[in-house]
């Protein structure tokens, strides 16, 4: 991973660490960090806490984004912070995000103290949004080689005055109107995956997310992966496939590499670690002593997954499921 | 299942939270219907528990990507991996937006809301300036595009006057505009296939939305007066000739969110 | 297959029997020209020698197609009878079209005689047609409601002339112009799978085509399918469901339904028979003729199967290649 | 393997046919390159050659939504089962067409054509007018955007007075248009990834393209004459100052057509 990210990922780039709650690699956003990437872009549908741990550790100048959330728990404070930055903060306390579950995290972001997390993580953050179909035809059109993705979306909202890269096409079939949305082209794409060989050529079950889009819209593709397998493991499964070797930089092997998101058919997500999260990132001091202690406090993955500690590994493991197999014919 | 499905049948002993008979109320209103694409927070939820009570027969749709999930437990997150296992389908999130989701097929899609207004149009994305928030909220994801193109839209969210607004900051997703008149006109000239918002569910009551495509309240919450109702919206809403009385939350549902659904109470204390 | 077609084909309709090589299903086409379905408007990237035969027996007025061959081996006859109609043969002996693998199927016509297959066959022809990405890019804008699908296409060719579908859109990003399609919303798709459960949600391995774009932009669907299976199965492996039973109108059990063409892991391709029907089709009454023996000479799959024998089925059965299994988790 | 990569070395006992010179001189031009786009008709005999001599490293992507394609056998059809079982990849053929081809990962898309002019425009859809043709051929199916977007166009066919025509009845796949300066311009103009056609392999020589544009011959094949050339195109073919002769097919290269890849001599006969 050292190397990846060392030779793969330079200041300044766009980054996008796909996923969609399933098959993030925080893995590769920690040593982003440990290795002190600055004034990167970052894109991804929804942010989660991995882009909110790598903006308070100052590596980003900008989002790209269309979900700026911590699903299923609340806001993201870090990122919160530097959005809502230099504004009096005024009582929230009873308006309900739809990012919320419950009644709890509402909104409230008094904890508000000295950042102290260093200048590149207080400095202002650019916001550039979309919708989730909006960031998947950006990749897509990116991926493609078009100069736009259409969509049917956004009639009618805010968003393309709040975007104006947001932008009305017309139909060369009639009067129809639909809205366009520009390609997206990182300089590096990261994902994680359950398996991939020794070229890259990559396979994913569960949650397909668009890793496949963003991977092909990129210049530079990493791919982590749960474990390293022979290339005719890939080659008795084509369907199942994502991204082949041919686009891909670096394979890194990194177990658990996607904890606390998880990875279908290996380990749970860790619903206990996006609701402590939420604490801890309310504070950018005990955010700071979160990153001290398990990202710059610790050598990689292998030493993160030890402090983690075996009994916690153990309890994300799921029960098996297994597909089923599928007959490909010998025709020779 | 004993519950009775989508009747407002009597309730039960014992008490309940004003949380837990909102998605009780949200739960029941999907009676009948067949495709639901599930937002993220309360909605999920509540379409949980309707599939295990009145529409057991309910397709549940998730913008991760899966048709047909069977989650086992309750999804914490809308991308949890037991939305995925013993699915119909698992695709990628361009198809499901694109195939299923804009292509039509989906009935009525599920939303939560920050802000919400007499027309049911939605803010998700910040509380005061855009370019100067004094609050950031999480913004579309897929809610803008699921306003447009799921045929219905149903809403779930806590009711209080910073919420039920008069006017909302910014529009995240699209309602009934201005009115069902110019609703209509513009759905139809820009080929919408929503009909729009059709229900409101709150912790107080339960809104439909009238011939000119405003919020009218149906039904309250056992326990809830009109006043509650009035104190907790930034306008003076429209009330239905005979509003009715929610049925209470039957055991079985209760059980269901304490017991399966919701055990640490994440969605369903206060 | 006799009641789903009497039920969902209807003269006049916009008919897709998709599949591209692999899983073309000539059960259901044959079903048609027993049917005597009329005035149908075929769409299928690759007439193949279903369509041939379609045409043939005169259920169609036009075609919408991107490439018009019998593959791996020449022309289609009966359809090119009907397009170079009317004209005086003149000798093409020695034109290679792109079609030929060696230098023998090289678009001479001159067997042509009295058509003899009923007026209906006989008459012109209508053709609209495409490249392979604008036809897949057509279904996919009817499948996604979009008024037109953009694609780097068609430039500087003279395919925009010959079909004024097929016209210029520019960016709403700077000045770049590219091609756009129409979108294709086919009356009745049909497609052929390894396996369906009784709701419909149906699975595919092997190539995918685009049967899944054309299904989806359907009004009606029909599948059909080799076995038919337990939900549960399909539920083991939800990454390999391409199309939910939620859009299907009727599933059908044909085993061997695909034949001549194949079905990935259960048979072969039956390259004999592709080749066979060269010299039949390029006369009208050996067309007839044969149109007589195997499709209203038989009253259904069930029966063609048992008069082309147990040997030449043998024949085409491959070797196992098995796909391995992977693990999706039990998450309770 | 004993096949000299890429060399024109010396031949071999026995004869073979002009076919069969052909498929070979093709095959050998593939020598270096990464990853082909394989066109139906003889570019699938030539590249599959390829792959056994010459580009073992060579990855197959096929329209039908296969890359790094292992034929077992010589698929007939180029949506053969053998051309999925052991591939890297099969996908929708929308995915192929967007991410792998308009993407920009073809370094060479290997065609077959009707005719084909000087600059390397090729038809194959009609001859004759396009309402009422003389003979209809297949059409485009995905050479038109094979000819835009692959970084480099092969193209093999036989050559004959028709089909090496001074122009071509309906333009399917642009080569250099009008001439390089033209080409350059619009290439540039309208975004596209490909440079145009680099080579042409017919039965009596191979062609490239010289820096006006326009097919140059550069090597006959053993046996055939320049007037035999001559006698075989509609115009007045650039000739290159030297032209070399390509060597015969190694005993290893005929084995392979003739007992792996075309047994029944579908391609090879004649």
């Amino acid at each position: 991973m050292r190397d990846a990210v060392a030779e793969l990922v330079r200041d300044g780039d766009t980054v996008a660490i796909e996923g969609f709650t399933h098959l993030i690699c925080f893995a590769a956003g920690h040593e982003i960090i440990r290795q002190r990437r600055r004034d990167l872009t970052l894109a991804r549908l929804t942010p989660d806490v991995i882009y909110d741990q790598m903006v308070a550790a100052g590596v980003a100048r900008k989002l790209i984004f269309s979900w700026l959330g911590n699903p299923g728990v609340g806001g993201l404070n870090a990122i919160r912070r530097r959005v809502e930055g230099a504004r009096e903060r005024s009582d929230d306390g009873d308006v309900q995000a739809a990012t919320e579950p419950g009644n709890g995290a509402d909104g409230s972001t008094e904890q508000e103290g000295s950042t102290g997390d260093g200048s590149a993580a207080s400095s202002p953050l650019e916001l550039e949004e979309y919708s989730h179909f909006g960031m998947v035809g950006r990749y897509l059109a990116g991926a493609s080689n078009l100069p736009f993705f259409p969509l049917r979306s956004y009639f009618e909202t805010d968003l393309p005055r709040a975007n104006p890269l947001i932008r009305e096409i017309r139909s060369p079939y009639g009067d129809e109107v639909v809205y366009a949305v520009p390609p997206l082209k990182p300089d590096v794409t990261i994902i994680h995956a359950q398996r991939a060989d020794a070229n890259g050529s990559t396979q994913i079950w569960g949650l397909l997310g668009c890793q496949k889009e963003a991977a092909f819209a990129a210049d530079r593709v990493i791919v982590v992966v749960e474990e390293l397998v022979d290339e005719a493991v890939i080659r008795a499964d084509p369907n199942r496939t994502v991204v082949p070797g041919l686009i891909v930089d670096a394979v890194v092997v990194e177990p658990f590499g996607a904890h606390p998101s998880y990875v279908q058919g290996a380990y749970d997500r860790d619903n206990m670690f996006y609701r402590d999260w939420d604490p801890i990132s309310r504070d950018a001091g005990s955010t700071e002593a979160w990153l001290r202690e398990w990202v710059n406090g610790v050598s990689g993955r292998a030493e993160y997954v030890e402090k983690l500690g075996a009994e916690r590994v153990e309890s994300l493991r799921p029960g098996r499921a297994p597909s089923g197999q599928v007959d490909y014919g010998d025709y020779r | 299942m004993t519950t009775p499905a989508g009747g407002r049948a009597e309730g039960v002993q014992g008490g309940f939270t004003k949380n837990e008979m909102m998605i009780v109320a949200a739960a029941r209103e999907l009676a009948g219907q067949r495709v639901c694409f599930v937002g993220v927070g309360l909605p999920n939820i509540a379409v949980n528990l309707a599939k295990r009570t009145v529409a057991p027969d309910l397709e549940l749709v998730y913008e991760a990507g899966v048709f047909g999930a069977r989650p086992a437990r309750l999804p914490l997150s809308i991308g949890d991996p037991t939305i995925v296992t013993g699915a119909t389908a698992a695709t990628s999130m361009y198809e499901l937006f694109a195939l299923y989701l804009q292509g039509g097929l989906i009935d009525v899609g599920f939303l939560g809301a920050a802000q919400i207004d007499r027309f049911g149009n939605i803010n998700t994305t910040v509380i005061g300036d855009y370019e100067a928030p004094r609050t950031r909220l999480p913004g579309s994801g897929g809610a803008c595009e699921i306003a447009i193109n799921a045929r219905q839209v149903f809403v779930i969210m806590r009711q209080a006057t910073r919420s039920f607004v008069e006017r909302i900051d910014f529009r995240t997703s699209a309602g009934n505009l201005g009115g069902a008149e110019t609703a209509e006109r513009i759905r139809r000239e820009q080929g919408w296939l929503g009909r729009g918002p059709s229900v409101v569910v709150t912790d107080l009551g339960i809104y439909h939305f009238d011939a000119s495509g405003e919020m009218r309240l149906d039904w309250l919450h056992p326990g809830v007066t009109l006043d509650d109702v009035h104190a907790a919206m930034a306008w003076e809403p429209k009330v239905a000739e005979s509003v009715g009385t929610t049925a209470q939350p039957t055991a079985e549902e209760l059980r269901l969110i304490r017991e399966e659904l919701d055990p640490t109470g994440a969605y369903t204390k206060g």
